[in-house]
């Protein structure tokens, strides 16, 4: 033997999986998605791409290098996630500028001023995307209708989303049968031909990421279950006592996001409850809130929005809400 | 003890009762020349009081909208109308509007609004409002594009320009109907 | 209807600490502890509507009666003084015991500028006695809701590794900040 | 401490905003803009430096029982007056200013200053004091106005340098409080090193 | 019909390289160097002085009040020293070195082949037996077995249950044991049952053990008395509440031990010492020995000595490998990593396993991402991120509200953390610090 | 005029009155009012709110030290007796006047000293590398050297010596303030009594195993032969474990035993050379 | 031992009875973390000075932890701040739906309020049983 034994505490063996791994599955889940806003939206949705997860990446690296001094750990992957998600949710046609001024944000005051991976109570993504919105309400709700793969970038034709049509409608007093009639129909919706955030509007792209997610275990089912099922449920309920003034559940569940919500931003690790139950309440939570919002407030969608707010009180499920103890309910005796 | 704390609050109300009586007159007149101001700017100069000279009309809507009357020898050359909505963003919008007397917009003056910075504020900007000068609801179909009329609306505030809409359309109604028009 | 309207406007939307900006230093200040928030929140809710009360009457009924609403600053921030000291003192008198337990429970709840600033806002706002009140109680309960999520992360925080100079208030309204972009999520659902 | 450093020390080894962290809430709420920011800044420097003299010329008669209603009553007589002298005069600042000229009256650093300054001291240093402390408030809000107005209207004083509107956020309620914070981490990084 | 257990478990690959090589049995080395404390409890008193001649199965140290156990020579030979050694929990500890000459054993052990499966001692004298001849669990906590088989006064014991686990990867010793002394286990299980008072027993095996499940149950023979349970693999099925869990649902409660619900929970090695104890009067001063590891050429089960360096058992699986990095005692999850080959095997030992160098370096430490694996992992519900952050910063008072005194120091959530967090170092670090400071305010 | 002016003044003194009633009990009750001499004494404070008093904060430590009766058990280690005796002259209490203490570590463990024979590949802390065995060498009792003591000093009073992988106390910085006494696993530091210019003798060593093992394990260690303890006039020394120590209140640094260790276990620190090395010195210099 | 749910506090004894000791909190732990608190002098940041029933036989000058269960701290809340409000609002939602005016609504709520407050005050011995405190020697 050349060298000394080495002395450890035990255990001596790991999975082998790590964050970086995890961090690429999540990456490998969004390429279905992509690939079909690169269909849809064309050059649009790669600059928009490339800026946020470069600028992500750069942004990350300055800030932990210059400003925190500590060690970098821009390969972690977590910033492609972050600027891949931020892409998804911005209109195809956002200027680069603002895309970096999102990106900044996202990392610079969403993560890294509360000291970086792991640390950040509000996801990321959702902090830059939700900064630009309300910063930039013009430009971040000017939506590119879907074309088939175009080379034009800042011309392109916009429209309004489903949802943005919904409520408009709404609000000047017509009915929900004749709106539909100038929106996409479900299955359209459903491949994502229609206006919206270059990553949210295949659902089924979505699907098949988050299929993939579960069965890689990256992620379980309670968050995207929960968060889908109470808008289903609150949905269905206010579609059922008057269809005309509200759209029907599998609407709302293809629209504004919620598939990318609920399978890629909800279930964000960090800012997610560490516990079954508690993750349930907390997917009920985003969901009421966004039926809320969509319903009564001013934005149309409210997916991002209701995340951010449910993302606040995480803390607090994280201190009340404890798994069951093994031998708790047995009382000493 | 108790005496000097009486004694500093006698010594501060006579201080704050002289403040406010040599205030007083102040405050009114500013309030007053706002008014003024605010007529001013949407009818072409006069020589009465219009504020003395307002009267309210009823909008047929339950309430009623303040008049004032601009005169140029007795003569009316047009009507303030101090209208408002409750369809902003964030409710509550009040505007000077001045009308000739016959029917067409000559200006437009925002007084109160809680409409969002950068988006409905915009319409207190001239690139906004400006567009109603010289127009006659008569023919000037006082509606935003998007829902068929001639207005063209702030960029991602079509909220707030409808509700400027239905605040100028309130008080050119309510002028109508009260036959000033 | 009305009131369910003032209560979601004053919780959610137009939140007193998020949105208008009156308790800021002891919603930064006293927020550390999820248990103290708690109890915080009730002690407040009592004192705003109390002095809501109190100053209302006073105000409608004394000084608009005498034509000298402008002593309404003045007045209100003497009685406001002496209401929430007169409260402690009887509780001091009623209990020993209970007294001592609130002080090492709380900090004095002296959250002076929301609670003078929700006494004028009443005022401002041109609402009646009960509208006041309920106002009040729906703002001080959205006061101690920001209160106890901020607590709650700020716990949270403390077990993990926040930047050296972020730490303490700047992260703190930092994260006000990022609950307030959140909040505006609410924005129109009451106009 | 010499005169000129009781005047200099609320710039900034004392700043009420940026190092003592009290008086948030017209902080946040005025500074908008920067002219907004100042105006608030002076009115409350106003209050602050007349009560510091008036509190610092009656201290001697107030007995120590009566002492924090005694000052209330002096500063609350100081903000109605601040509060209709604006009324009468510039109208326009008084409207934007709006609630918080009437909570002068319960920001901590005017009523902290007249306890722990001028009630000990003789007048010309509480005035200086109350000055000093003043400007440095008046400092803190202007240059927080200055940051959210740049960031938020792309203008400065009211002079727009670009076309189009800034980063809305920052003129609204989360900018601001964005804002304060990194104002504070850097005031904090600057003061430790 | 496979049981388990319903919350938490990971399942590391099992590695059971040796689960085909039957027992060989390694003669006694040159010295053995005897630890007076291999259980649980109060060390042992020596009753050897230097230079006395000893015996095979000679008592040598006395069991120091009620929790601890006889220790007794493995070797006949010279005690050459009584010193303090660095042993295999690290620290020094008084040892008895013996140097060996010849392999003479007491006469009074019956080392006879024969199977006697008649039980004829009564309840008392089997626990005497058992402390007589130094028997300890050889599960891995090694704890005094007289003492587990006096069921407590006011406490009901209804149920025995065999642990014929062997959760831990790569250890073969019990599987073995199971197949070739089948027999002499379920004599040794019937003798603890009647020392226990009770009718019923289970021996839960996991289902990676199929040869062993079917040789117990054709040795059964249909006896209604015990019965074999296959149960599902999942890591850490061989810890006795998640094991009691698993086969009759009960929950030991929180801070309890299994008598509080009826059940007491012997290793299948130490149903085997009771039987050499009780029916062949034979001490407990060998085991059977896991020795594995990739690069070893020649790894294999043996029967051990105690006391036997663990160099000599290296040296039987053919020699350490030229790479070794991490040798370790016990298995991957649980075990031990050893400074020294000149460790002696010890009551406890089950296994050794070699890791070369390029598996025993830890990788690098990250932050939590909270992705809650470990919470899910932990078979004891509790929230381990939360219990290294609380030790990081030194709120041990926290840690005990958040229970970390249930920690059965299993290792899943260690296993799992894909940040690689030490969630388990930090974890003892607060149990250690909390028992310390119980045991300072009691003395107050 | 005179109406509103009247009005204002009846309202204002009544309420002013009022107010003043309520306030005048309170104030009573609660006595808002603050001891001048709190602020003078954190004035006198060093103001490093360093927590060694055993309060939050200087401030807190001053409210206490004005409140309490007497001064026993209160102390600032940072300011030492004459901040204490300042506080006392102020409060014209009597302070109890405590030695100045300064920390000390005893190990000499150096790579060079102590051979390694294992690869510690954990958590880089002592109390958690502590936890698992005894460390990277055969001295179950030294240095573990991942600078706990070093991390919980607050007056950058320690560092790690890259070349021999043990902490320093930089006396000067050190204030006595037995954060790293705690902090150690080992229990290797210790504070003992400041001479002046900081001299120090002890024994650098706290290794309770017998002399072979403890030599074999690291060259520096005490083997407890003894001989210190005869040369001792004083009875500073005693052996007990296998290990000698001195009592730094009853040693009067004669430098005697140093010289009697056979494995110099025994430091001394600070001390102008010895005479023959002193001579030593001077013949290797005029030999040049 | 302390847990989640108890708050402690560190203290110094200023004096110690035959049946009572007096502690001074040596910070208003709620109050420790905001920053406003070095130059706040309104409110009672300063140190808080508890009797505590009992004989100790502590030395003045000992350094002490005083600890109240948290259920206590808010049993202590409710029926100082929560209960009067509840019985604030009801009564007022009660005089208004008589339509009594708001003047005498207003007023006859408040008194209902103080009358609360009286009947806490009769109660008190029965109140004061429910708090208690513990110390501990450091
Ligand atoms: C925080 C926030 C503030 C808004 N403020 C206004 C506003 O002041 N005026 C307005 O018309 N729309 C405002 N909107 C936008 C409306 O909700 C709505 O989306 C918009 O008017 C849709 O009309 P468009 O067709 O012009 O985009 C705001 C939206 C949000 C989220
Ligand atoms: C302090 C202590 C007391 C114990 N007392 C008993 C007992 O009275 N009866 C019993 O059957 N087992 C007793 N045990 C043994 C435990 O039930 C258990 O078998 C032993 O700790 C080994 O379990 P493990 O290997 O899962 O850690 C005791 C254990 C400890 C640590
Ligand atoms: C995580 C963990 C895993 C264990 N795995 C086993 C195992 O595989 N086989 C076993 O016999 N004991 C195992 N044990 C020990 C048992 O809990 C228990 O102590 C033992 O079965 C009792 O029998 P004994 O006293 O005869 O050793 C494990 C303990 C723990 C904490
Ligand atoms: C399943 C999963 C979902 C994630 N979702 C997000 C997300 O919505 N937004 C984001 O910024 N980062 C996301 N990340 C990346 C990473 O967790 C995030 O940057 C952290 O919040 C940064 O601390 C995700 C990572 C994983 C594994
Ligand atoms: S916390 Fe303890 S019981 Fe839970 S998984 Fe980790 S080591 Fe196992
Ligand atoms: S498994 Fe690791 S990264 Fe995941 S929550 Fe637990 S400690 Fe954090
Ligand atoms: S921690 Fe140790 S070295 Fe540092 S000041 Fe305190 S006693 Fe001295
Ligand atoms: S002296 Fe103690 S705490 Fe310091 S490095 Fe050595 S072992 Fe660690
Ligand atoms: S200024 Fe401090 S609470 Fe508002």
């Amino acid at each position: 033997m050349s060298s000394l034994l080495t002395v450890s505490q035990s255990p001596h063996i790991h999975t082998g999986d790590d964050t970086k791994k995890l961090m690429r599955g999540v990456i490998i889940a969004l390429i279905p998605a992509f690939i079909a806003s690169v269909y849809y939206f064309g050059w649009g949705a790669l600059i928009v791409t490339a800026t946020s997860v470069l600028s992500c990446i750069f942004f990350e690296y300055v800030i932990q290098k210059y400003l925190i001094r500590g060690p970098v750990t821009i390969t972690d992957g977590s910033a492609i996630v972050t600027g891949l998600l931020l892409a998804f949710n911005l209109p195809s046609n956002l200027p680069v500028h603002i895309i970096i001024i999102g990106a900044l944000v996202a990392i610079g005051i969403g993560k890294m001023s509360f000291g970086g991976l792991g640390n950040n109570p509000f996801n990321p993504a959702l902090v830059g995307r939700v900064f630009l919105l309300i910063s930039f309400p013009v430009q971040m709700t000017t939506w590119p209708v879907p074309s088939g793969f175009k080379t034009g970038y800042a011309d392109a034709v916009t429209g309004a989303t489903p949802l943005g049509v919904l409520k408009e409608g709404i609000r000047n007093g017509e009915q929900v049968s004749q709106l539909m009639n100038q929106i996409p129909d479900h299955m359209q919706m459903f491949y994502g031909h229609m206006g919206g955030s270059m990553g949210e509007v295949a659902a089924l792209a979505l699907l098949i990421g988050f299929v993939y997610m579960l069965v890689k275990k990256i992620i379980t089912w309670h968050i995207p279950v929960a968060v889908t099922g109470s808008i289903a449920l609150f949905t269905g309920i206010l579609w059922l006592i008057n269809p005309e003034k509200n759209a029907d559940p599998l609407f709302h569940l293809l629209t504004g996001g919620v598939m990318l919500g609920a399978i890629f931003m909800a279930t964000d690790y960090v800012t997610s409850p560490m516990v079954p139950k508690a993750m349930i309440i907390y997917g009920i939570g985003i969901g009421v809130i966004t039926v809320i919002i969509r319903v009564y407030g001013a934005y149309p969608e409210g997916v991002s929005f209701a995340i951010l707010i449910m993302n606040a009180f995480v803390p607090l499920m994280n201190a009340w809400i404890k798994p069951k103890r093994f031998g708790e309910e047995v009382k000493n005796g | 003890m108790i005496m000097s704390l009486t004694f500093i609050a006698l010594g501060a109300s006579a201080a704050l009762g002289f403040v406010y009586e040599i205030t007083k007159r102040p405050i009114e007149l500013t309030k007053l020349n706002k008014k003024l101001e605010a007529i001013k700017a949407v009818v072409p100069s006069f020589d009465n009081n219009p504020d003395q000279e307002m009267f309210k009309l009823p909008t047929g809507e339950g309430d009623s909208l303040e008049v004032f009357p601009a005169k140029i020898n007795n003569e009316i050359i047009g009507y303030a109308v101090r209208t408002s909505t409750q369809k902003g963003f964030s409710g509550y919008i009040g505007i000077m509007v001045g009308f000739s007397p016959d029917g067409t917009i000559i200006n437009t003056n925002v007084l109160e609004q809680k409409e969002t910075p950068g988006l409905g504020t915009k319409m207190t900007e001239p690139s906004f409002k400006d567009q109603f000068n010289g127009k006659n609801p008569d023919n000037f179909k006082l509606r935003v594009k998007k829902d068929g009329g001639e207005v063209d609306a702030i960029t991602a505030a079509t909220i707030t320009s409808r509700a400027f809409c239905d605040a100028l359309e309130r008080a050119y109604n309510t002028l109508k109907k009260g036959g000033l028009i | 209807m009305e009131y369910i309207i003032i209560i979601i406007s004053a919780i959610f939307v137009n939140n007193i600490v998020l949105a208008q900006f009156l308790g800021v230093c002891p919603f930064l200040g006293v927020s550390n502890k999820v248990s103290t928030s708690f109890g915080m929140a009730g002690a407040v809710t009592f004192v705003m509507v109390l002095a809501t009360m109190v100053t209302y009457l006073i105000y409608t009924y004394i000084l608009v009666k005498l034509g000298i609403a402008f002593m309404q600053t003045i007045t209100y921030i003497l009685v406001i003084a002496a209401l929430v000291q007169m409260v402690e003192i009887i509780l001091k008198k009623i209990s020993q015991p209970l007294y001592q337990a609130l002080g090492i429970f709380l900090p004095l709840i002296t959250t002076n500028c929301a609670v003078l600033g929700v006494t004028l806002l009443v005022i401002k706002k041109h609402y009646n006695l009960l509208e006041g009140v309920v106002y009040s109680a729906a703002t001080a309960i959205g006061f101690g809701l920001a209160l106890v999520i901020l607590a709650g992360i700020r716990e949270q925080l403390d077990l993990l590794n926040v930047p050296k100079g972020m730490k303490g208030a700047p992260i703190s309204l930092i994260t006000a900040g990022i609950l307030a972009l959140a909040f505006m999520g609410f924005s129109g659902i009451v106009r | 401490m010499s005169l000129a450093k009781q005047f200099t020390k609320g710039f900034f080894r004392e700043n009420p905003i940026l190092v003592l962290l009290i008086g948030m809430c017209p902080t946040l709420a005025t500074t908008t803009s920067a002219i907004n920011g100042l105006g608030m800044g002076i009115a409350t420097t106003f209050v602050l430096t007349s009560s510091n003299v008036v509190i610092s010329l009656l201290a001697k008669y107030i007995p120590d029982k009566v002492r924090i209603p005694s000052f209330i009553v002096v500063i609350a007589s100081f903000v109605t007056i601040v509060d209709l002298v604006m009324q009468a005069y510039v109208p326009g600042l008084y409207e934007t200013l709006g609630i918080f000229i009437p909570l002068i009256v319960v920001n901590c650093i005017v009523l902290a200053r007249a306890e722990a300054f001028a009630s000990k001291n003789k007048l010309l240093p509480s005035f200086l004091d109350g000055l000093g402390m003043g400007l440095g408030f008046t400092m803190a809000l202007g240059i927080l106005g200055t940051i959210r107005e740049i960031l938020g209207s792309g203008s400065v004083f009211g002079y727009k340098f670009i076309k189009g509107d800034g980063i809305l956020v920052f003129i609204l309620a989360p900018g601001a409080f964005i804002a304060l914070g990194y104002l504070i981490a850097f005031i904090n990084k600057v003061r430790k090193a | 019909m496979l049981k388990t257990f319903p919350r938490g478990g990971v399942h590391p690959p099992e590695n059971k390289l040796t689960a085909g090589n039957p027992i060989e049995i390694l003669p006694p080395p040159e010295t053995v160097v005897i630890p007076v404390t291999q259980h649980l409890g109060k060390p042992a008193v020596a009753t050897v002085n230097k230079g006395d001649k000893v015996l095979v199965g000679q008592l040598i140290a006395r069991a120091e009040g009620f929790v601890s156990a006889n220790i007794h020579s493995s070797v006949s030979g010279t005690v050459s020293r009584i010193d303090t050694v660095t042993d295999i929990s690290g620290y020094k500890q008084t040892c008895i070195i013996i140097d060996v000459s010849g392999d003479e054993w007491l006469s009074d052990i019956d080392r006879s082949p024969d199977i006697i499966t008649e039980i004829k001692h009564s309840p008392e004298e089997i626990i005497q037996k058992c402390l007589d001849c130094g028997i300890v669990g050889l599960g891995g906590a090694t704890f005094p077995t007289h003492v587990k088989l006096k069921v407590p006064a006011g406490k009901k014991c209804n149920l025995l249950i065999i642990n014929g686990v062997e959760c831990e990867p790569w250890l073969t010793s019990d599987h073995r044991l199971m197949l070739e002394k089948g027999e002499e286990i379920i004599t040794g299980a019937r003798i603890m049952m009647r020392a226990l008072g009770v009718t019923k027993a289970i021996i839960g095996i996991e289902n990676n053990k199929p040869d062993a499940i079917a040789h117990l149950s054709r040795l059964l023979n249909g006896a209604n008395d015990i019965s074999v349970q296959g149960l599902k693999v999942k890591y850490p099925q061989g810890g006795e509440k998640q094991l009691i869990k698993a086969l009759t649902g009960r929950e030991v409660p929180s801070g309890g031990l299994p008598i509080d619900v009826g059940v007491v929970v012997q290793n299948a090695g130490t149903a085997y010492a009771v039987y050499e104890a009780v029916q062949k009067n034979k001490p407990l001063f060998e085991r059977v020995v896991t020795v594995t590891g990739k690069s070893l050429s020649k790894p294999g089960n043996f029967l051990v000595r105690v006391g036997t360096p663990v160099a000599k058992l290296i040296e039987a699986a053919g020699g350490l490998p030229e790479n070794t990095g991490k040798i370790i005692s016990g298995g991957p999850m649980m075990g031990k990593a050893l400074a020294n080959l000149q460790t002696p095997v010890v009551k406890g030992t089950s296994g050794i396993v070699v890791f070369p160098a390029e598996e025993s370096q830890r990788p690098q430490v990250g932050p939590c991402i909270r992705c809650s694996k470990c919470v899910s992992a932990c078979p004891m519900g509790l929230e381990p991120y939360l219990l290294m952050s609380l030790a990081e910063k030194g709120l041990f008072e926290r840690m005990k509200a958040e229970k970390v005194t249930d920690c059965i120091e299993c290792g899943s959530c260690s296993y799992i953390c894909p940040a690689h967090r030490p969630l388990l170092d930090y974890i003892r670090l607060g149990k250690t610090t909390l028992f310390k400071m119980m045991r300072e305010k009691s003395v107050k | 005029m005179s109406h509103t002016i009247l009005l204002t003044v009846i309202v204002l003194g009544s309420v002013g009155l009022a107010a003043a009633v309520i306030l005048y009990f309170v104030s009573q009750k609660f006595k808002v009012y603050e001891d001048p001499r709190i602020d003078i004494i954190q004035e006198a404070l060093p103001g490093a709110n360093c927590g060694g008093c055993g309060f939050t904060g200087c401030r807190n430590f001053a409210e206490a030290l004005v409140k309490a009766d007497t001064l026993d058990g209160l102390n600032c280690p940072v300011g030492g007796a004459t901040v204490m005796a300042d506080v006392a002259k102020i409060l014209g209490k009597e302070a109890v006047v405590s030695e100045p203490l300064v920390a000390v570590v005893r190990c000499q463990g150096s790579y060079e000293h102590r051979p390694r024979t294992s690869a510690y590949d954990g958590v880089k802390e002592c109390r958690i590398a502590h936890l698992l065995y005894g460390g990277e060498t055969d001295c179950h009792y030294g240095c573990l050297g991942y600078g706990d003591c070093v991390e919980a000093c607050q007056f950058g009073a320690m560092y790690m010596d890259e070349k021999t992988g043990l902490p320093v106390v930089i006396d000067e910085k050190c204030v006595a303030c037995g954060a790293c006494v705690k902090a150690c696993p080992r229990n290797i530091i210790e504070l003992r009594k400041k001479f002046k210019k900081d001299r120090k003798i002890y024994v650098s060593c706290v290794n309770c195993d017998r002399g072979g093992p403890a030599r074999k394990a690291c060259k520096v260690a005490c083997i407890a032969c003894n001989k210190c303890f005869n040369v001792c006039k004083f009875g500073a020394i005693t052996i007990q474990n296998n290990l000698a120590y001195i009592d730094s209140f009853k040693c009067t640094l004669c430098r005697k035993c140093v010289t009697e260790c056979p494995t110099s276990a025994i430091v001394e620190l600070n001390f102008p050379p010895r005479k023959a090395e002193e001579e030593a010195v001077k013949e290797t210099l005029t030999q040049k | 031992m302390k847990s989640e749910n108890q708050i402690t506090h560190e203290g110094v004894i200023l004096s110690s009875g035959p049946d009572s000791v007096t502690v001074m909190i040596s910070q208003n732990v709620s109050c420790a973390g905001c920053q406003a608190s070095g130059v706040c002098n309104l409110n009672d940041r300063n140190n808080k000075i508890l009797k505590i029933d009992g004989n100790y036989n502590l030395k003045p000058g000992s350094k002490v932890i005083v600890t109240v269960n948290l259920s206590h701290g808010y049993l202590a809340v409710f029926l100082g701040y929560v209960m009067p409000f509840v019985i604030l609002i009801a009564s007022l939602l009660v005089t208004i739906s008589m339509s009594l005016g708001e003047l005498a609504a207003g007023l006859i709520s408040l008194g209902i309020t103080s009358f609360y407050y009286i009947l806490l005050f009769l109660f008190r011995k029965h109140v004061s049983k429910k708090f208690s405190f513990s110390l501990k020697t450091l």
